[in-house]
């Protein structure tokens, strides 16, 4: 057994403290603008998140607290993009909750331990650490969908999304106990070996695997598994929708990574086929069910639910006949679909969030109708969005889109070049219903309700500036996504070197 | 009769098999749901305690610890949000949560 | 930066800052903005027409730097014969369509403006581009700004139309996509367009990447039957627009056969010539007969685009170089003249607001000026001899004779279809007594229309009557493409 | 003796004869432990008597002796109403889930040196969880009367029980780090050595001393834990008259009776097993040490029973949110302290408890 | 393990049921039964009961329970590192120290929000 190795864990030991550090004085010292709250939260984040880009620049693999715990540069570049999305939903957040009644303490608090539930996931090395770091995520989130008490539709989300979650941790915690019972060890290293020595009771590995691949399909929110996806997203608040929506789907893909990668590549042709069901379901259902929405959230989340689908063909082209280069290729063009749709929905919350203030709801897509005569600027980058989530060039989308079925095309292999053309057929209808949220702010007569240009003026500067920012690394990742591919590339090889 | 692991997969497995009917099938009452959701960590309990008898191996209880840990704070959670939801809505009946749909 | 990198960026500089900076309440700012935008994007093009090296079929004015290096992708750009003209065409027309658009646009012109602006950068983009992927950005980011254009200050179905122009070809172009990666993967990871000339493949392979292109570029162009939304977003779109589309966008799909299609997979492109040879005849006559009954000028344009660019296909996979010549000669003159006709009906509709043809009678007598370019550019349209319509028909015309006398004789009939509706529609609406209230009021052209008619007018003359400029640039690289495609690349 | 009849016993009976064993062993605990119970119940009457300076009941019997008989008697043969709108089944369990764990317990509690019934290592778990099945009880028969005073009753009763019970737990817990063992006899015998008793002044070697503030709570809670007084706002007679068994007669309702007391006596027992050295003479000297330990035991908890009592007869009722506010906001801290500093002095180079 | 040790508890569990029984079981049959409508209504003070007893009740008691919960489970933990806190050593403490670090930000959040207070 190693030592403790305290230090491979400091962002998160760091992010634990500051997280009761704000809980409490935020009990002591509390305004309504939640000032004192609000910016030590920042610093928290903006401490953690430089914490984890160095240790990704170091590039080392480490393992601690008896090999629970593992900090690699996946982990380390996931793990950061989920603190700044994690910083920028909770900025996007702070005009929507202060109208709202909803700007308590707890948004804060309960987001930063999502986030530490998120990072811990990351980090996992041992089944342990991974359902823990689940729960931590998931329960702060069953609560932050409920913050809003007096909400009907808010509280009913909640209800749904706790159900389903806590079904999804049953199930995966099932698939875990039968992997743990087959193999005789919780830490994923072990797990390996035993899988590896091929002496393991290939049916119960499988039964297991069964079940582990729909808990974490049920918390990624494919298809057939997506129940609470459209639900959670329409009624919780639009703030904790993008809670929902971003970070936490980085730690699912991280948990998917180190289980069924660097766990059970032994296993690979078994959940590989389940994984590109899913993906085909969730692009055929994601996309058809969209175009029938009128809700805005409710419509993003079937988005979700097809841009998920297709991040998770990125891991589907694995070992062809011992090739690991394309399997680490699909897996880093998966991580790059994903960071590119953390991005973007960042974005397009931000952008829905700055326009329901004022005790606005800017839930229904006429809602956006003429936004670009109101606001020129919003509707621009609205459309960015919409047209990056459409996979359309020059969006960082596009190269999302382009990385994910280069890695099924590059395998050769004719099942998964149809997937890839199955796919592009797919992302046209996808194409349409994006299209039409481009249409109604372009295109239509302004809406009466929604606030006029004048008022969106009155965003504090600190939303402005990252919506800004935000909008044009969208953009700039479109223009010059080499950078940021060349990162995932390389957390990938070396994740899976190890 | 010797009660092998066997036994207490398939014990397991029906308790499991059995919460997720409840959890599908159950459209009265949402207390039900939480206590189904219980039953299924219950299941997978099981399935580690008995695992970590028959493996020898200590660390599968340790497991088991922590899954009642965090189901009590799910359960804790789950009710919190049962009781928010009962007074905006006044009715705990499954059937009736159906405001969200499109 | 070099000089294909400044007339590409140049532009879309431009439109940024005009969507950044303008505002609706001073309009006056954002047109003069544009138009010096447009003056400069063109003559940045300039350099490119001037310092062209007619002797070779190498590419010129080279640019080539790493961009994704994960995927080995290369910001590398290029041009030839193929493509050099394209490159100040496009932004000579975004200067008249600038100035085309100067009073008419009041609805936010700076957006508007600024469009077509950023999209003149694009297009030039695409044509320079010689990196696969970078193609398919420029190629792909090119709906963007049309689809706002026509949806935002289009016609009464313009939401129709808008969807139906970016479903159309971003169905096409995904599949191409798929083909780029394919061959990507391929040629060992590279997405340079060369290495992908020299890229042996079978001949399954081949079919199967013919096709994906075809779909690409047959709906861009577009070839019967995929040419459904053409009619649609030319009706709907804005004058600009409907000049843009006409002039530069459908000819995106033209140069992507020559570009992918015929170089990468000569042996699939010779097998299925035959195919492209029926469409492009179903085009040419059908379309025709078509655009005959048409009520709507616009409409009837639209259709006659089509026809057009049937010559241009048929002049492609006829294999003979001076239908293919003739097919790019046609491509570049269609620019001119398809953009006038539009222009000129845009004049008729500010004034008028229809577009039937029943509307109007007798326009000859309230705006003789104006007639008399109208008349000249539907001569062009019908392939006058004189005329730059002539020229490029009438090579594609001698080259399908030389390859199969009756493909010759079919082609040819274009002549008289192409005579019948436009000068039928000439008749009706210019010539006549004056048909009614609306005509009788009609005030002739002002010195803005004018000027860009008459401009256009010029450079459908010259390249009618002094066509060897155009024709000296292509030689050498259209030889150049057949002797590669004579070549079978089958391993 | 004893062995005589195990050797007949297991011949006679063959497998069956340890259930029958242990069937009489219980027997043999559980009919002392209901005398004690029914004369508690005199002793507190006279108790609260004499310290009201008044003679407490003396009618039936000898110095009143035969009144718990007499009690028993007419409970026997008073009608059990159910009301109508009732839960038939419930309201027949609720009784029998609060007497149940009452008793259950007694199974794990050491008389003496291996003088359980059940010796179990998990002693303190197991009382633990037995005692905490105590709230059953109440909510079930609160809620099965369907009547406002129960049910206001069990929730108040049922709140009341859970608040306690984590400082209780707490201050097991405390009693479990210095003892390292949850076998109860085990924790007496850990309190049999040290520097004290080494002197032979063993009671100052039991935990009370270290512990003391822990003791405290423990008893404290205890009180709070078996709804007595000053705790008893449960059947507060002035606001909801009898809480949860307002609905209940006759023998159902003694069977609430029985349970209160003996669970005081569990309580009390518990006390001095944890605190006050079990069944241990307090000094080491040949006479006290000639005493049997069970009425070491039987003395010391008759004493702490009595200061239930005592505490009854004395103290003013607590208000409900002054019952919470000293269970939450008082207890709590103070075990939780109480746990960092034996903690920390177990650290320490002066730990007594090695 | 040994499960022979738990034989007395059953029983003794089963005992205790049976105490639980028999005594009601001999009320019911000793005692008379002469029902009424007024004696088996609920009892009110003598008011006619007017509503179902089961009614809403003060959502404070709910926070009890969850409370309670939370913390008889932090309890739980305790149980195993007290019993072994000999073995486990200065490290084990500490750990535990952090653990009850963390439940003590817990309690006084708990306490400064008001969820400790009843009034």
């Amino acid at each position: 057994m190693n030592p403790m190795n305290w230090s491979v864990l400091s962002p998160e030991i760091l992010l634990l403290a500051m997280t009761c550090l704000i809980a409490l004085a935020d009990l002591f010292v509390s305004s309504p603008r939640r000032g004192l709250t609000h910016g030590l939260s920042m610093i928290a984040l903006a401490a953690v998140a430089a914490l984890h880009l160095l240790g990704f620049q170091e590039g080392q693999t480490q393992y601690a607290f008896g090999n629970m715990v593992v900090s690699d540069p996946m982990g380390h570049l996931l793990a950061f993009f989920a603190v700044v999305a994690t910083a920028v939903t909770l900025i996007y957040a702070r005009p929507y909750a202060a109208s709202r009644e909803m700007l308590k303490g707890e948004l804060h608090t309960l987001s930063l331990f999502a986030l530490l539930g998120i990072l811990v996931m990351i980090s996992a090395n041992h089944f342990l650490v991974i359902y823990l770091g689940l729960e931590l995520m998931s329960l702060s989130l069953y609560a932050l969908v409920a913050l809003r008490r007096d909400h009907a539709p808010a509280t009913e989300a909640a209800m749904k999304y706790f159900v389903l979650g806590a079904l999804a941790s049953g199930f995966l915690l099932y698939g875990l106990s039968m992997l743990y019972g087959a193999t005789g060890a919780l830490e994923l290293g072990k797990v390996f070996e035993a899988i590896g020595s091929g002496q393991i009771n290939a049916q119960v590995l499988v039964f297991g695997v069964v079940f582990i691949v729909a808990g974490l399909a049920f918390k990624l929110g494919v298809v057939p598994f997506h129940m609470w996806v459209p639900d959670v997203y329409q009624g919780a608040p639009t703030a904790v929708t993008l809670m929902i929506a971003a970070a936490p789907k980085l730690a699912a893909f991280a948990i998917t990574i180190r289980l069924l990668v660097e766990g059970m590549i032994g296993l690979g042709k078994d959940w590989q086929q389940m994984l590109m069901v899913l993906s085909v379901c969730s692009l055929v259902l994601g996309n058809l069910a969209a175009i029938a929405q009128d809700n805005l959230k409710r419509l993003l989340a079937y988005s979700t639910i097809s841009q998920l689908g297709f991040m998770l063909l990125g891991l589907t082209p694995t070992l062809i006949a011992g090739n690991t280069l394309s399997a680490a290729n699909g897996y880093s063009s998966a991580m790059f679909y994903l960071v590119a749709y953390v991005l973007t929905t960042l974005a397009g919350f931000g952008v829905l969030l700055a326009l329901t203030q004022r005790g606005f709801e800017s839930e229904q897509v006429s809602d956006l109708a003429g936004l670009n005569r109101r606001s020129p600027l919003m509707a621009g980058i609205m459309a960015l969005v919409m047209f990056s989530l459409a996979g359309i060039p020059p969006t960082v989308g596009f190269y999302a889109k382009l990385a994910v079925l280069q890695s099924l095309v590059s395998t050769n292999v004719p099942l998964y070049i149809g997937l890839a053309i199955v796919a592009v057929l797919l992302s046209l209808i996808g194409a349409y219903y994006y299209l039409r949220i481009v249409k109604v702010m372009y295109f239509d007569a302004p809406a009466d309700s929604g606030p006029a240009a004048g008022e969106l003026q009155l965003l504090p500067t600190e939303v402005r500036v990252v919506l800004g920012l935000n909008a044009l690394l969208v953009l700039g990742f479109g223009l010059l996504p080499g950078g940021l591919m060349a990162w995932c590339a390389d957390a990938i090889r070396m994740a899976l070197a190890t | 009769m010797t009660l092998t692991l066997g036994h207490y997969l398939s014990l397991g497995a029906m308790l499991f098999a059995l919460s997720v009917i409840g959890i599908f099938l159950n459209r009265k009452n949402l207390i039900v749901l939480l206590m189904a959701i219980e039953l299924m960590l219950l299941a997978v309990n099981l399935n580690f305690v008995a695992f970590s008898h028959f493996l020898g191996d200590m660390a599968g209880q340790v497991f088991v610890f922590f899954i009642l840990t965090v189901a009590a704070a799910e359960s804790a959670i789950g009710l919190a949000i049962l009781v928010v939801l009962f007074r905006n809505r006044s009715t705990i009946d499954v059937n009736e949560l159906d405001t969200l749909k499109g | 930066m070099g000089t294909l990198s400044i007339a590409i960026w140049t532009p879309i500089a431009f439109g940024v800052l005009l969507l950044a900076f303008g505002r609706q309440a001073q309009a006056h700012v954002a047109r003069w903005l544009a138009l010096v935008g447009a003056l400069v994007g063109l003559l940045v093009t300039l350099p490119v027409v001037s310092g062209f090296d007619t002797s070779t079929a190498a590419m010129q004015f080279v640019e080539n730097l790493p961009w994704i290096a994960r995927f080995n992708v290369r910001y590398h750009l290029g041009i030839d014969g193929l493509s050099m003209w394209f490159v100040p065409l496009t932004a000579f027309i975004t200067v008249i369509v600038v100035i085309a658009a100067w009073e008419v646009v009041e609805d936010r012109p700076h957006q508007y403006l600024g469009a077509f602006l950023i999209l003149s950068g694009l297009l030039i983009g695409v044509f320079t581009a010689l990196d696969g992927l970078l193609f398919y950005v420029f190629f792909e980011a090119t709906l963007i700004p049309m689809y706002i254009v026509i949806g935002v200050w289009g016609g009464p179905r313009r939401v129709y139309a808008a969807f139906k122009f970016f479903l159309y070809t971003l169905l096409g172009s995904l599949l191409m996509l798929v083909a780029l990666i394919y061959l990507y993967y391929k040629s060992g990871g590279s997405f340079a367009i060369l290495d992908w000339h020299k890229l042996p493949l079978p001949m399954d392979a081949q079919t199967l990447l013919f096709f994906a292109f075809f779909a690409a570029f047959a709906v861009k162009v577009p070839m019967w039957p995929v040419h459904t939304w053409l009619p649609d977003a030319h009706v709907e779109a804005p004058t600009g627009g409907s000049v843009v589309l006409a002039a530069i966008m459908l000819k995106l799909g033209a140069y992507g056969f020559l570009r992918f299609s015929l170089p990468i997979t000569p042996d699939a492109s010779q097998a299925w010539a035959g195919l492209i040879i029926g469409l492009s005849l179903v085009a040419v006559l059908y379309i025709g007969v078509v655009a005959l009954v048409q009520g709507d000028m616009k409409k009837l344009v639209a259709y006659s685009s089509i026809a057009h660019m049937g010559f241009v296909t048929l002049g492609f996979f006829l294999f003979d170089p001076l239908a293919m010549a003739g097919g790019i000669v046609q491509m570049v003159s269609h620019g001119f003249v398809s953009g006038a006709m539009f222009l000129c009906i845009g004049v008729l509709y500010d004034r008028v607001h229809s577009r039937e043809i029943a509307s109007y009678g007798g326009v000859v007598n309230t705006m003789p000026k104006f007639a008399a370019f109208a008349v000249l550019f539907a001569m062009a349209n019908c392939g006058l001899p004189g005329t730059a319509g002539f020229v490029g028909e009438w090579m594609v015309i001698l080259g399908a004779v030389k390859v199969d006398f009756w493909i010759g004789l079919l082609a040819a009939t274009t002549l008289i279809f192409g005579a019948a509706y436009t000068l039928w529609m000439v008749k009706r609406v210019y010539f006549g007594p004056v048909a009614n209230e609306d005509v009788r009021g009609l005030s002739d052209l002002n010195a803005r229309e004018f000027l860009m008619l008459a401009v256009l007018a010029l450079a459908v003359l010259a390249m009618g009557l002094y066509p060897k400029p155009f024709t000296d640039v292509m030689d050498v690289s259209v030889a150049e493409l057949l002797r590669h495609v004579a070549v079978s690349k089958l391993p | 003796m004893l062995e005589l009849m195990q050797s007949t016993g297991s011949s006679l009976l063959g497998g069956a004869w340890p259930v029958v064993w242990t069937l009489i062993k219980i027997v043999a605990l559980l009919l002392p432990l209901m005398g004690c119970v029914a004369y508690l119940t005199l002793w507190e009457r006279k108790a609260i008597g004499w310290s009201q300076i008044r003679p407490g009941p003396n009618r039936v019997g000898p110095f009143g002796l035969l009144t718990p008989i007499a009690d028993a008697v007419k409970l026997i043969f008073k009608e059990i109403i159910i009301p109508t709108a009732a839960n038939k089944g419930l309201f027949f369990l609720g009784p029998i889930m609060t007497i149940m764990p009452a008793l259950a317990a007694w199974a794990v509690v050491p008389f003496g040196p291996e003088v359980a019934l059940a010796n179990i290592n998990a002693g303190l778990l197991y009382l633990m969880a037995i005692m905490s099945l105590e709230v059953y009880g109440v909510i079930i028969a609160g809620w099965a009367s369907n009547s406002k005073y129960a049910f206001l009753g069990a929730m108040r009763a049922s709140a009341q029980m859970v608040s306690y019970e984590i400082a209780m737990g707490f201050a097991l817990v405390i009693v479990l780090m210095i003892s390292g063992s949850l076998n109860i006899s085990q924790i007496v015998l850990k309190q049999d050595v040290g520097q004290f008793a080494d002197m032979g002044l063993n009671f100052l070697s039991w935990n009370w001393l270290p512990l003391f503030p822990i003791f405290i709570v423990y008893f404290i809670s205890g009180l709070a834990e078996t709804n007595r007084h000053p705790f008893d706002v449960v059947e507060g007679e002035s606001e909801i008259v009898a809480g949860h068994m307002i609905e209940y007669s006759g023998m159902s309702f003694a069977m609430f009776f029985l349970a209160e007391y003996a669970n005081m006596i569990l309580v009390s027992i518990l006390s001095v097993t944890l605190f006050l050295g079990g069944w241990l003479p307090p000094i080491d000297s040949a006479f006290f040490n000639a005493i049997p330990g069970w009425i070491w035991l039987g003395l010391k908890t008759f004493v702490v029973v009595t200061m239930f009592l005592w505490v009854r007869a004395t103290f003013p009722r607590f208000r409900y949110d002054q019952i919470m506010r000293l269970g939450w906001k008082i207890f709590i801290p103070v075990t939780l302290v109480w746990l960092v500093v034996v903690g920390l002095w177990m650290q320490s180079p002066w730990n007594i408890w090695k | 393990m040994d499960l022979q040790e738990y034989l007395p508890v059953i029983l003794f569990i089963l005992v205790g049921v049976g105490v639980g029984v028999a005594p009601q079981v001999l009320g019911f049959l000793l005692g008379p039964r002469r029902p009424g409508a007024a004696k088996n209504s609920p009892y009110e003070c003598g008011f006619e009961a007017f509503e179902d007893a089961r009614m809403k009740f003060d959502v404070r008691y709910y926070l009890v329970a969850i409370l309670f919960i939370l913390f008889d489970l932090e309890i739980a933990f305790l149980f195993p590192w007290a019993v072994s806190l000999a073995e486990i050593g200065a490290s084990g403490f500490w750990a535990m120290m952090i653990f009850l670090g963390i439940l003590v930000v817990g309690f006084a959040y708990e306490w400064k929000k008001g969820a400790l207070d009843w009034e």
